[in-house]
């Protein structure tokens, strides 16, 4: 198995074979966005029972292409309030990180290019998953900065809640990772997939079973919350709340309304889309090897072949970001930190202690006893907290529902309202601008919006 | 990347009085998610209480088993004589801090309300008290033991940090006087940070002198390593700014009196004797162990800044009009004196010992007199919480005579009259820097007693020979908790005034051996 | 240093795109001034006035955000124990049990605490 | 080699420290605190890097953490000081004056 | 039989019964009826008191700190036994004299009177402390009390005077403790027992700046000029009890451990500096003198009289020194001399506290032709001038003769100038008499009642005693002869050279 790269045969392409490298995943990537926008219009419209786009080009294809010159030539908008350097900045914050992690993503095995034999990848680092988490954080700032530098409270509160969202989702997305660098003892991505090459045998009475070598089979748990983190990270439904029309209009980018700063927005998000799709493909289906039946031709792993298998997987997971917005109904924002925060962040912890007692038991020196011991301590531990919780949580739900009922009670019995909820109509304006009614007090105090 | 990595060991038995203490802190947080609001503080304070109880008597035990002689924990955490005793003495001080902290009415029910607000009003109403400070106590009381033990200048940060994180906190937590509470924290905070940084950087360059943070093989390295001499200097320089900071030495002691007057008075209890014990352990640790081989340059600086910590904590302490303020700059005062001790070490073994068993000495006194001098504090108070300006001490001689007596004998012990602890403190650092050639240090300190001695004086004249004002302040009837801790204070101050030959003995011999190398 | 020159080379392709895109955004399209245009947009309403600083914004996405940062810490120390669980064998099970467990607690606190609820 | 990303880290602790002493807004002089932790894992992976050993990078994990809870709690006080007086300046805090 | 510790067990046992007794008259009762145990059993003592036996007798010793070398140590020879006897002495009658003192309203009453107890434990223990360190402890721990019965129950400026009056014994005892300090690790004995350390100081220099470590606390607690500027302070405002107390026996302690510490550990030092301190001590004497006649304040009056005492007492105790023929004259009159003036001067300040207690007015032109209505009083403040002037006859002449005789034989004109001192002692004393007691009767005074039983009581003691001594001394001088002589031996001046030298042989 030569033509497997390992972290060693990174970093001896001459400069040309980088740069061509990088131009190439450059391509692909804004080729892949204008073929992804495309398809999902497509694909949704399928679902929908459209047709989607079919008028620019045969079934629609150049539709993109004509969305992007549209975009071009419209009017940039420069609102009067915004921060200008930072409205300027955020877009080119936010994309150029997300064209960056796909720079450790590994395509193919060693090919000879040009006569120079090289890895289809562009590079790989002892710490290449470390990157892409990197990069997404750094994203985050683009999403921020974008929201804030617009000066609108539309676009902050978008801003933030993108921002909060996004980074309650990257430490789930992060323990997700750590059972897969459990398995393969590495954080380099080429070596992740060359990992799972082979999967181990499961020896029950004399008997070798083979075992599925994807990670997806035998860590099921972490992809399962992988794949709502990749939702969640990349903003798409259900949890597109950042940029949720019915509440934030356009979310961080309602300043960005037109032109290609908008363009960037739409180009990043898709990028970020591939991103997570290949890292899911790398960390759990085998990144670029062929899948099971055909990995039983010997030619399928080796040459420029698995760039297919790669494509192809990469189309699959894409289709099921456009399956799953097609099913879904966009959450409530606090239903999307909760599951964040108490549904996927224990529960991952949890896992990868059991993943770790798991391995620990598997390790030839190690006293089954005590592994088992604390596997069993860690269960039950979780149990009784979870119990605990449960009861709280219960109760507490149950309070505040009697709270409302009771309110609605009071306010049913005014008269003035008919029977129907009433707010208060003496409030200040939320956005200060102060009531005739209390510019009358000069007391009256002026309350800004944001105010808490 | 690839070599095998030796699963490390660790000596649980070794740590296990720090290890319960930080336990019980983390149960204590699980008591705060958990268990019902009125039931929170009679869940902490046996926990509490408890945990510095086996803490302390575990200590006890090892001790009598036996004080290793080799650093625990891959070499990362001494738990040697000195350490053992600084252990203990901070965790009978802690104890006795706690018994004032239980008191109700020194926190605030909701930190983050807005005095005056509605919030706090409801807190107010609704009986809210911050039960947190319980395991954040505990948190600090275990970092002050980490670092001490510290063998490491990560561990060495690490417990700075454990120790001081919980400490900016509980600050900020006054009841009353929010506004100066809350100020107190942040001042504490910024200011505590900045010096931890500078901790850090000094850190980093011995790190890159000797390619280790090991203090022993730091101390090995010195002289051994040609040419990088500078940043030998530049990192000693910075853990030297970070670990004065800490004690409070001049020029590094102006957030002392702020926080000091800021914090809930049991916290600055807490702080005035455990913190700048942990702090004194560790100095001595890292600048004997690490930086023995260099005293040649940092002696003369520490000979500095002990005359000018003496003199200025005394100097400034005259013009206090603020009772906290004052025992501060005392605090900064006594820190000058416990560096004497720190000057006073030599190259004989002997020397050490006895500058060391007098400094451990010293610091178990002042102690315990801090302490309790706080708790008085706690019990006079105005309308609008604890009178503080000592023209409302005016009298009070005669308005609580018991009361005043026994504050007149912790000012005179710090004062460091005979037949209190105080002076037997004093007497042991003074006597040991004589012998190490440090009389005229010796005679600065003498000097700045006398000063200090003014303003112990002053408080005790307005207290006793003074009329009381007619508004004057009350004194509270003291709870058990808090009448315990003065009656234990006092009784300390007087025991290791007239007998302090066991608790010297115990100095001595847990000096004996030094620090581990 | 190798390994890492690629991606600069990717960076630098990225950023000149996305750089050149959005300064070439105000050349090629129209130019049309009109004053509501160039408001903050919020739904045809007048603008509210943004305090200097950008205003104050709710507590609880500093919670969110201090919480980030108390478990990304966590993950900065799995991610070395997991690489190298095999070495470390049975001593970094219980490390790392004892470990999470704090955390644990830490996060039971703030749960309990209503520091995740988002209301 | 290495010289070059020590002088850098020593730039950026003086900036921190400069900043500290000379900026006015708590949480700016926050961030200068934070600097100069950074600055400080800049030399310590620097030093690691120079003297061949990985301890340097481990510390720098340490520092990392310590400043992340100097960071949760530094902000939580100067938050609540903001929240009584609507100003994070440290001149306005002087009640604690002499 | 511990004699020492009974002493000062009893003493401050007493001291905690009193602060029991809820009764303010039965607390006063309780605490004469302590000081007269322990004087009964002082004297007990003293008759036990062999004066040609051992120079250290009635010795406890026992290890107290055995870290720092520190014993608690304890004996008497004849110059301590009758500084303790002095003090056991006056403590009764300080009592008896002071039993209204504290009862201005403002201050607990059985406070006074237990730190009263308390301080006659502390004068004992420093007296008899034969343990370098002992005796700092005592030194230092003794101000305390004292501090208190002046700020509580002195005068109006009564802060002022105590704080005064601790800080500078405190600052004078902080050298002290540096010396001491430096004293225990250059002798390097591991011991602070007085009987170890004599000797072991051979160089000069060290002893120089040991010595002046010593003697400036001692300068300021004798008061010596120019160290004195605390004592008019102190003595005015204290209370009348406390002041005799004071002046009394406390500031002996200065003149004490002079002769026994300074001269002893540091001989060499000592005789480098004799020229020095010699010409304090006159100062001292002449000035003391010349301020007291310009008084009008009676209590700062004798308060400078004193000033002007010690500064004859320094002088005899550093006539004590090598090469003085002498210095057995001098020694022995200038222990005398402490007990002496200890009476006289009590029963000056005594005498003048009933008289201001009566007037309520310290000033001496407040008063005039006291004589007439109350010649009990004047009479026995005439005795009490005399003796502090010094009439042959009483006992203070017999210690001055013979401090000036034996200063005389080697420092002639300080001795000719100290001897001025008395003529201007006569003047102040003639004089501040003249004015309060003779002429006109004042019109406020019209009224003064006489002594009443229990100041008779008081006054009549100190009268006896000043008496009795004036003429037969010799009970004292058996006492403290061989006490001084011993002394003297370690100030390497033998005592065949001293007695063979001395030619004036006084009261034997």
């Amino acid at each position: 198995m030569n033509n497997v790269p390992t972290l060693d045969d990174f970093g001896h392409d001459p400069l040309w074979i980088t740069i061509i490298k990088a131009v190439a995943i450059f391509v692909f990537l804004m080729l892949g966005v204008l073929f992804g926008v495309w398809s999902e219009r497509k694909l949704i419209s399928r679902m929908q029972h459209r047709y989607g786009p079919n008028r620019a080009g045969k079934f629609g294809l150049l539709q993109s292409v004509a969305d992007g010159l549209k975009m071009g030539l419209k009017e940039d908008i420069m609102p009067r309030t915004v921060d200008k350097v930072i409205y300027f900045l955020a877009p080119v914050i936010l994309a150029v990180p997300a064209f960056l992690a796909f720079s450790v993503v590994p395509f193919g095995p060693m090919v000879s290019m040009f006569g120079h034999k090289t890895p289809l990848q562009l590079t790989d680092l002892p710490v290449a998953v470390l990157l892409v988490l990197a990069t997404a954080s750094i994203g985050v700032y683009g999403i921020v900065l974008a929201g804030w530098g617009s000066r609108s409270p539309y676009a902050m509160l978008g801003g933030l809640r993108s921002a909060a969202q996004v980074v309650s989702y990257e430490i789930a997305m992060g323990l997700s990772f750590v059972a897969v660098f459990l398995q393969a003892g590495t954080l380099s991505t080429s070596e992740i997939v060359s990992a799972q090459a082979q999967g181990g045998t499961w020896d029950v009475f004399g008997l070798s079973i083979p075992m599925p070598s994807w990670y997806v089979f035998s860590l099921l748990p972490s992809f399962a919350i992988y794949a709502v983190t990749m939702l969640g990270e990349t903003n798409r439904v259900p949890f597109d709340l950042p940029e949720g029309e019915g509440e934030l209009v356009g979310g961080f980018f309602t300043e960005y309304s037109s032109s290609l700063k908008f363009a960037i927005f739409m180009l990043a998000e898709y990028v970020n889309v591939f991103t997570v799709s290949a890292m899911a493909i790398t960390l759990f289906f085998g990144g670029w090897r062929a899948p099971w039946p055909i990995s039983l031709w010997d030619g399928a792993n080796a040459g420029w072949w698995p760039m297919l298998w790669f494509f192809l997987k990469l189309a699959i997971v894409f289709a099921c970001f456009v399956w799953i917005r097609a099913t879904l109904p966009r959450v409530r924002y606090d239903q999307l930190m909760a599951f964040g925060w108490k549904v996927l962040i224990p529960v991952n912890l949890a896992w990868i202690m059991i993943a770790a007692t798991f391995k620990a038991m598997r390790m030839p020196d190690t006293t089954r006893g005590v592994v088992l011991a604390i596997g069993a301590v860690i269960l039950i531990g979780a149990f009784a907290i979870w119990l605990r919780f449960d009861t709280v949580n219960q109760r507490r739900r149950e309070a505040k529902a009697a709270q409302i009922e009771a309110e609605f009670e009071q306010l049913r019995e005014e008269p003035s309202a008919g029977g129907f909820p009433v707010p208060p109509l003496d409030l200040p304006h939320y956005h200060g601008v102060v009531p005739e009614q209390a510019r009358r007090h000069a007391d009256a105090k002026e309350v800004t919006s944001g105010s808490n | 990347m690839n070599g095998t990595i030796p699963a490390p060991t660790i000596e649980y038995g070794m740590l296990a009085p720090m290890l319960v203490v930080f336990g019980a802190a983390i149960l204590g947080v699980l008591v705060e998610a958990f268990a019902p609001r009125y039931l929170r503080s009679a869940i902490h304070l046996p926990i509490t209480l408890l945990s510095l109880l086996i803490s302390f008597v575990l200590i006890v035990w090892q001790w009598v088993e036996g004080v290793p002689t080799k650093a625990a924990a891959m070499g990362a955490i001494a738990v040697d004589g000195p350490a053992m005793f600084i252990w203990g003495t901070i965790l009978v001080l802690a104890f006795v801090s706690v018994l004032l902290i239980k008191d109700e009415g020194h926190f605030v029910g909701a930190a983050a309300a807005v005095p005056g607000s509605v919030e706090e009003e409801q807190a107010l109403y609704e009986g809210a008290a911050h039960t947190e400070v319980y395991p954040l106590v505990l948190f600090a009381v275990g970092g002050m033991m980490l670092f001490p033990a510290a063998n490491d200048l990560l561990i060495a940060f690490v417990g700075l940090e454990v120790m001081s994180l919980p400490l900016y906190l509980l600050c900020g937590l006054a009841r009353r006087r929010r506004l100066l509470s809350q100020e107190a924290a942040m001042k504490y905070f910024l200011l505590g940070a900045f010096s931890s940084a500078f901790f850090l950087y000094g850190t980093a360059m011995i790190y890159g002198y000797a390619n280790s943070l090991d203090l022993a093989k730091i101390g090995a390295t010195l002289g051994a390593v040609g040419g990088q001499d500078m940043l030998l200097y530049i990192g000693g320089a910075m853990i030297g700014v970070g670990l004065l900071f800490k004690i409070g030495a001049a020029p590094f002691q102006a957030w002392k009196p702020d926080v000091y007057q800021g914090a809930p008075t049991p916290i600055t209890a807490l702080m005035a004797s455990g913190t700048l014990i942990a702090a004194f352990g560790a100095l001595l640790r890292v600048f004997w162990v690490a930086l023995g081989g260099l005293d040649w340059n940092w002696r003369p600086v520490f000979y500095g800044v002990a005359i000018l910590t003496m003199l200025g904590g005394a100097i400034f302490a005259i013009t206090q009009t603020d009772i906290k303020r004052m025992l501060a700059y005392s605090s900064i005062a006594h820190g000058g004196f416990l560096l004497i001790g720190v000057i006073a070490t030599g190259s004989a073994p002997a020397q050490n010992t006895s500058a060391l068993s007098g400094i451990l000495f010293y610091l178990v006194a002042y102690g315990f007199t801090t302490v309790g001098a706080f708790a008085v504090v706690t019990m006079v108070r105005d309308a609008g919480g604890e009178a503080w300006h000592l023209s409302r001490w005016a009298g009070l001689g005669k308005r609580s005579p018991l009361l005043a007596g026994v504050f007149a004998f912790f000012l005179l012990a710090f004062a460091g009259i005979p037949l209190t602890s105080g002076f037997f403190g004093k007497y042991a650092v003074f006597q040991a820097a004589v012998t190490g050639g440090a009389l005229p240090l010796v005679i600065v300190g003498a000097v700045a007693s006398a000063v200090a001695a003014f303003f112990y004086v002053r408080v005790i004249v307005l207290m006793f020979f003074s009329d009381p004002a007619a508004d004057g302040p009350s004194v509270v009837l003291p709870s058990r908790g808090t009448a315990a801790v003065v009656g234990l204070a006092a009784l300390a101050t007087v025991v290791l005034g007239v007998f302090p030959q066991p608790v010297l003995d115990l100095a001595h011999s847990a000096a004996q051996s030094l620090f581990v190398r | 240093m190798q390994l890492y020159v690629p991606i600069l080379v990717l960076a630098v392709l990225a950023a000149g795109f996305a750089v050149f895109s959005v300064s070439i955004a105000p050349f090629t399209g129209p130019k049309r001034w009109n004053r509501a245009k160039l408001d903050a947009y919020e739904c045809g309403i007048d603008p509210t006035p943004q305090p200097v600083g950008g205003g104050r914004f709710p507590l609880k996405y500093m919670i969110t955000a201090m919480l980030f940062i108390v478990f990304d810490i966590e993950i900065i120390f799995l991610y070395p124990w997991a690489v190298a669980f095999d070495k470390l064998g049975l001593f970094g099970l219980v490390e790392m049990v004892l470990f999470i467990v704090t955390v644990l607690v830490a996060y039971a606190y703030v749960w309990r605490r209503r520091g995740l609820d988002w209301d | 080699m290495t010289t070059h990303y020590l002088v850098l880290s020593a730039l950026l602790f003086a900036i921190g420290g400069v900043g500290v002493l000379v900026r006015r807004n708590a949480i700016v002089v926050f961030m200068c605190v934070e600097l100069m932790l950074n600055a400080c894992n800049l030399a310590f992976v620097t030093f690691a890097r120079q003297n061949g050993s990985l301890d340097g990078q481990v510390i720098a994990f340490f520092v990392m953490i310590v400043a992340a809870a100097e960071v949760v709690i530094g902000l939580a006080i100067i938050v609540t000081i903001f929240r009584t007086r609507r100003s994070a300046s440290v001149d306005d805090a002087s009640l604690l004056k002499h | 039989m511990p004699w020492l510790s009974t002493l000062m067990g009893v003493s401050v046992l007493g001291a905690l019964g009193v602060t029991l007794i809820r009764n303010d008259k039965l607390a006063k009762q309780f605490t004469l009826l302590v000081s007269l145990i322990v004087l009964a059993l002082t004297v007990t003592m003293a008759v036990q008191f062999s004066p040609n036996g051992d120079q250290w007798q009635f010795q406890e010793n026992h290890s107290w700190i055995p870290a720092f070398g520190v014993n608690y140590s304890l004996a008497v020879d004849g110059i301590a036994l009758v500084l303790i006897l002095l003090s056991v002495i006056l403590v009764p009658i300080v009592v008896l004299a002071s039993w209204h003192d504290a009862e201005k309203g403002r201050r607990s009453v059985r406070t006074y009177f237990s730190l009263i107890l308390v301080l006659e434990a502390m004068m004992i223990g420093v007296f008899a402390a034969t343990d370098v360190f002992l005796f700092y402890v005592f030194f230092e721990a003794m101000l305390i009390p004292m501090y208190f019965m002046i700020g509580s129950y002195g005068g109006p400026q009564r802060a002022y005077a105590s704080v005064k009056f601790l800080l500078y014994s405190l600052f004078g005892g902080l050298l002290m403790l540096v010396a001491v300090i430096a004293l225990y690790s250059i002798a390097g004995k591991n011991t602070f027992m007085l009987s170890d350390l004599i000797g072991t100081i051979q160089d000069v220099n060290t002893q120089k700046w040991l010595f002046l470590g010593f003697f400036v606390a001692f300068a300021i607690k004798a008061p010596l000029w120019p160290f004195h500027t605390w004592l008019p302070d102190a003595a005015a405002q204290a209370p009348a009890g406390a002041a005799v107390l004071l002046v009394g026996v406390l500031d002996k302690v200065g003149t004490f451990g002079m002769m026994r510490f300074c001269l002893q550990l540091f001989p060499d030092a000592a005789a480098y500096f004799t020229p020095l301190v010699i010409v304090l001590a006159v100062i001292g004497v002449i000035y003391g003198a010349i301020v007291a006649i310009g008084q009008t304040d009676m209590m700062r009056l004798i308060a400078y009289t004193s000033v002007s005492h010690f500064g004859l007492i320094t002088l005899g105790v550093f006539a004590m020194t090598k090469g003085n023929p002498g210095a057995q004259d001098a020694g022995t009159g200038a222990t005398l001399y402490m007990v002496n003036h200890g009476f006289s001067t009590g029963a000056l300040f005594l005498i003048v506290g009933f008289l201001i207690y009566r007037r309520g007015s310290k000033f001496i032109p407040d008063y005039g032709g006291v004589q007439k209505v109350a010649p009990i009083l004047a009479g026995t403040f005439l005795v009490a001038g005399l003796s502090s002037l010094s009439l042959p006859g009483l006992s203070t002449f017999v210690s001055e003769f013979m401090v000036l005789a034996g200063a005389y034989r080697l420092h002639v004109p300080a001795t000719v100038i100290a001897t001025m001192g008395v003529i201007l002692a006569a003047i102040y004393i003639l004089w501040m008499y003249q004015r309060t007691m003779n002429g006109p009767t004042a019109e406020s005074v019209k009224t003064l009642p006489d002594l009443n039983a229990r100041e008779k009581w008081v006054v009549a003691p100190l009268v006896a005693l000043l008496l009795v001594f004036g003429f037969y001394p010799k009970p004292l001088l058996d006492v403290i002869n061989p006490a001084v002589k011993d002394t003297l031996s370690s100030v390497s001046v033998t005592a065949d050279q001293a007695a063979a030298a001395s030619g004036v042989k006084e009261g034997k």
